[in-house]
């Protein structure tokens, strides 16, 4: 599930400082992948990287996503804590996958592939579980599913909207069967949001396959993509090698799923908070009151299942 | 990490059960129903595209109740694999499954999934008819059912075309089937980029019955003391008795007529898939980057 | 939505005489309208209507249809005194439509297009909805969605399994609006029967469209086809005149339904009796046991919308 | 029969209203969504195949509250009405509909539909997709809709396609729509075999809103003192008020966050389709073979 990305452009990585702060060297250009215009990397990220001359959305990493999609210092991070194991004992050709987990850690700034925690938009509270496409191509394993359920349980509680952002290669190969069942259990804690009558509004980034594709990313109540995004349950890559056929233009992309019936709505990076917004309001609107909230929300305490 | 408490003397390497689980006079799913069921009654079609032929479903009586089955079906020949694609399912396939379940929930079936595909299918088509989210609202169906089920991976448990009718009350597995994120091939293939490795991908993956078992993934091994196409029918007779057993419990512990044993049912199917995963909770820190896994 | 069956073969009619039994004439020859044997009249009903040579499937009557799917004797019709109006006082090309009803009264030897009621088939319980072709089609007015929906009300009630046999031409041009609203209505009913708990097993028999293969046909717990029967929502020469195209063999036919998923069975009629034993026995095994007959069924009196 | 106590001074014939309700500058449903709701939101897709053009959904905030709106849209010109398929569903379309309606339910939206298409398509697609299993189950999704709905027919209200989204707790009709089990060119066709005498069809189908508040099909007509397409806001606006007022009364009755009024709305959405026919119930007695009809 995850060879498909191979084939797509090197994402260059913005290495964090201590602070948590995006480092920008002031000299940087950029390339846009579509057009190859040669764009200043101040100006792309005050466009919030999307290409000033022909509108394609480059990939945005998780927290400059949480930035567009909350207010200013609004956002609380959950379970920064939670910390991968190696239950396979894996190791592959690059090696063993903790080392390989620790130079992506430094790499990348983050501890793991999926961003969790609560803000604002426009005032309003919702829970965010964005994920980190810079770690390990943000495939899911067990914290990238213990920490959306944990979001998707709190968010239950307090009967809050929640927000999915994905670009994912799919499962993690590296955790086996472990990764699979993240599948099923991000679902699971899924219907029982929608019981609680908490809507989920998932928007798929590029590129998104795969054990996140087939799971929590579309099992939900808004189905949203960001223009060209190429969205799939399998890589173009595999399809051809599996079936010798050549793709259709414009295969998987965004415009391809809303034609397809697949999505609610291809939205632009620029009208993401506008339309949220709307969304949000509208879900609050008939709604009866939310619970009054816990002053600390109590985490969730996952069990270990081999412990 | 230890396998747990598998009973198992002289263990086969991981390759060897790939080669069984995949055997072509393996028994698939319709031999367990001739042997184990009376008076199925197979129901086609998802209302909306097509039939799907890779994965069947329909009423059975089994062990003196009518069961819902859902199964992936191999062919037994080169004619039959392709009328059933090898057994790996498009899109219509789990919105069968997905229409059935629905029906087994309004009639108080029990559901029972027999597990043999190496993947859901590839192709322009079933992207085009939403492949991921037919998968994902399979599993989320399952998930919710209100319903006892059980899954036995009979054969080949490949990847999310597997556990899309695999979210269950009971997880059983053959003691020569397998179960895991990606075939071996396509293991070896992102690893190693060599599908010629796939015998070494399939014992890193930890892809066995044995595996499973000390993960906590699953509930019970069925032992093939001989494999399961030497010996066909004492296998599926051992597969049934197996089924039979854990169906009574679940129809004790949640009986059909009692309406408040839904949500019970329900609770515990989620504390079951909510447990699934190996994580280590540190305290909510400051993250320490480049830190190894200790 | 009636015009389709003007393209296909005469049907015979078979007066009844007045005990209700089929006259047949002695000396009938039937020609298979598939492969052109010739049949003797009485061989072909002991045979179901079924061509002895090419297992073609004939149309058979509502009564015929009810005796082959109940044990002896065991069927009570229901309603047979619900009687239609005529709400538009309505006058086509052939006169007025209280003239044809009377005429095709005395030719189907029907009151009108809906024969329901209960019976046993193997000692199972179950309630029969039968529609009869020679009675304008079958098509689907006042008083057709009214005996359907008091059968549906019953089953309900008693919680017994409800067998809809259809053929039709859809609604009733003659009764207007209220033709159309026969299909909300009876959906509806089929709703409650649902929440009821009691399986509704549709059988749809050639030909089959329109308001009625849009409605309660096709809500259904079990959706079975006979060989060949020709089901669907617009007829083959509306949508050839509107498509201006060629339709591809077999289009329509239970085999063409079953490929494309619309339907659960296609079953042979010398096999209806068993596979629909099997199915009643399916849906009673882990049934809670069903409410104590009423002495005599109530019979539920519907409100009259002009009256 | 009589038409019952409709205000109608100067009735319009028949054929009259068809022209009027098919009058290319008849405001369509987008224009009423935008005069009457803001935050319209539009959601695509049946989740399996495709996204219909011609029979559009979405959130919209409307009289205080957030409601899901269910329309066929045509088009203004040739080419809208080929995006749009003349407002003409296909199956896609009516399982948007369903998807949406449930999603309605979920989140406790009222529905309100516009109904304004000549009929569902026709066609060999809509035929392999199962176009009448697709208007089936949205008629059952709407009989038994746990939230409140209001249908109402601003233009053409053509047969199942058009009944598909019109089964609602109110149902209203603007004076000039019309609203049929067939077109009037369809009915003349099977009635004399000539499509050409579509005007004679249309008078005796008893086809306009005058007709069937008289058959007490539908609950309200809102009047046009001038054609809506010559005064199109002042007939947009008319038409909210009046979906305004039943949907407050419907909230009264019926209040979103009361969980036992999901039952009283059913049933008496059950009594008001229940109703709905003319007969004549005599003594259950031996049938009289040839008897006339009174
Ligand atoms: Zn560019
Ligand atoms: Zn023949």
């Amino acid at each position: 599930m995850r060879e498909f990305f191979q084939r797509r452009g090197k994402f260059r990585p913005q290495p964090l400082d201590e602070s948590g702060e995006l480092q920008i060297p002031e000299d940087l250009w950029v390339k846009c992948p579509k057009c190859d215009e040669v764009i200043y990397s101040r100006e792309l990220e005050r466009n919030n990287r999307v290409c000033p001359k022909c509108s394609h959305h480059l990939r945005l990493r998780a927290r400059a996503r949480i930035a567009l999609l909350s207010d200013p210092d609004s956002f609380t991070e959950w379970d920064r804590g939670i910390a991968t194991e190696d239950p396979l004992e894996f190791v592959d050709g690059g090696g063993p996958y903790t080392d390989k987990l620790a130079r992506t850690r430094a790499k990348s700034g983050e501890g793991e592939a999926l961003v969790i925690g609560e803000a604002m938009l426009e005032g309003r509270p919702l829970v965010l579980a964005v994920s980190e496409f810079e770690f390990l191509g943000a495939s899911m394993g067990s914290v990238f599913g213990e920490k959306l359920v944990r979001a998707i349980e709190r968010a239950a509680e307090r009967r809050l909207p929640l927000v999915t952002v994905s670009a994912s290669g799919g499962a993690r190969m590296h955790e086996g069967i472990f990764s699979l069942m993240q599948m099923a259990k991000t679902v699971a804690a899924l219907a029982r949001l929608g019981r609680a009558g908490a809507p989920h509004i998932a928007l798929l980034t590029d590129p998104c396959y795969g054990g996140v594709s087939a799971s929590y990313a579309t099992v939900a109540d808004i189905i949203m993509a960001e223009p060209g995004a190429i969205v799939g349950f399998a890589g173009p890559r595999v399809i051809e090698q599996v079936t010798r056929q050549k793709l259709p233009e414009g295969f998987q992309t965004a415009e391809f799923l809303l034609e397809h019936g697949a999505i609610d709505l291809v939205v632009r990076r620029d009208d993401l908070r506008a339309t949220l917004t709307t969304l949000l309001d509208h879900y609050q609107r008939n709604a009866p009151p939310r619970p009054v909230e816990p002053l600390a929300a109590p985490v969730a305490v996952g069990e270990r299942a081999d412990g | 990490m230890a396998d747990g408490g598998t009973p198992e003397p002289a263990p086969l390497a991981a390759w060897d059960r790939v080669k069984l689980a995949r055997h072509p006079q393996r028994p698939h799913a319709l031999d367990y129903l001739r042997e184990l069921t009376t008076n199925f009654v197979e129901l086609h079609g998802d209302r909306v595209f097509g039939d799907d032929h890779a994965l069947i479903g329909g009423l059975a009586a089994f062990d003196g109740c009518t069961v819902m089955v859902l199964a992936h079906q191999k062919g037994g020949n080169t004619k039959e694999n392709i009328d059933r694609n090898f057994g790996m399912a498009r899109p219509e396939g789990y919105r069968k499954a997905e229409r059935l379940l629905r029906h087994a929930e309004k009639f108080r079936f029990p559901v029972i999934a027999l597990i043999d595909t190496p993947g859901a299918d590839v192709g322009v088509g079933s992207e085009e008819r939403g492949q991921a989210t037919a998968i994902a609202e399979s599993l989320l169906t399952m998930a919710d059912l209100r319903v006892p089920s059980i899954a036995v991976v009979i054969g080949e448990g490949g990847s999310g075309g597997a556990l899309a009718i695999g979210v269950a009350d009971r997880m059983l597995m053959l003691e020569n089937a397998i179960y895991s994120v990606a075939s071996p091939e396509a293991s070896a293939a992102i690893l190693w980029r060599d599908a010629a490795r796939a015998p070494e991908a399939a014992a890193t993956m930890r892809i066995t019955a044995p595996d499973l078992l000390g993960f906590g993934v699953i509930d019970e091994i069925v032992p093939e003391p001989e494999p399961a196409h030497e010996r066909p029918r004492a296998t599926i007779q051992a597969t049934g008795a197996a089924i039979a057993r854990h169906l009574r419990e679940l129809l004790a512990a949640y009986p059909l007529d009692d309406p408040a044993a839904v949500d019970r049912l329900r609770e515990a199917r989620y504390r079951r898939y909510r447990r699934l995963g190996v994580w280590r909770d540190e305290a909510d820190q400051a993250l320490r980057v480049g830190s190894a896994a200790s």
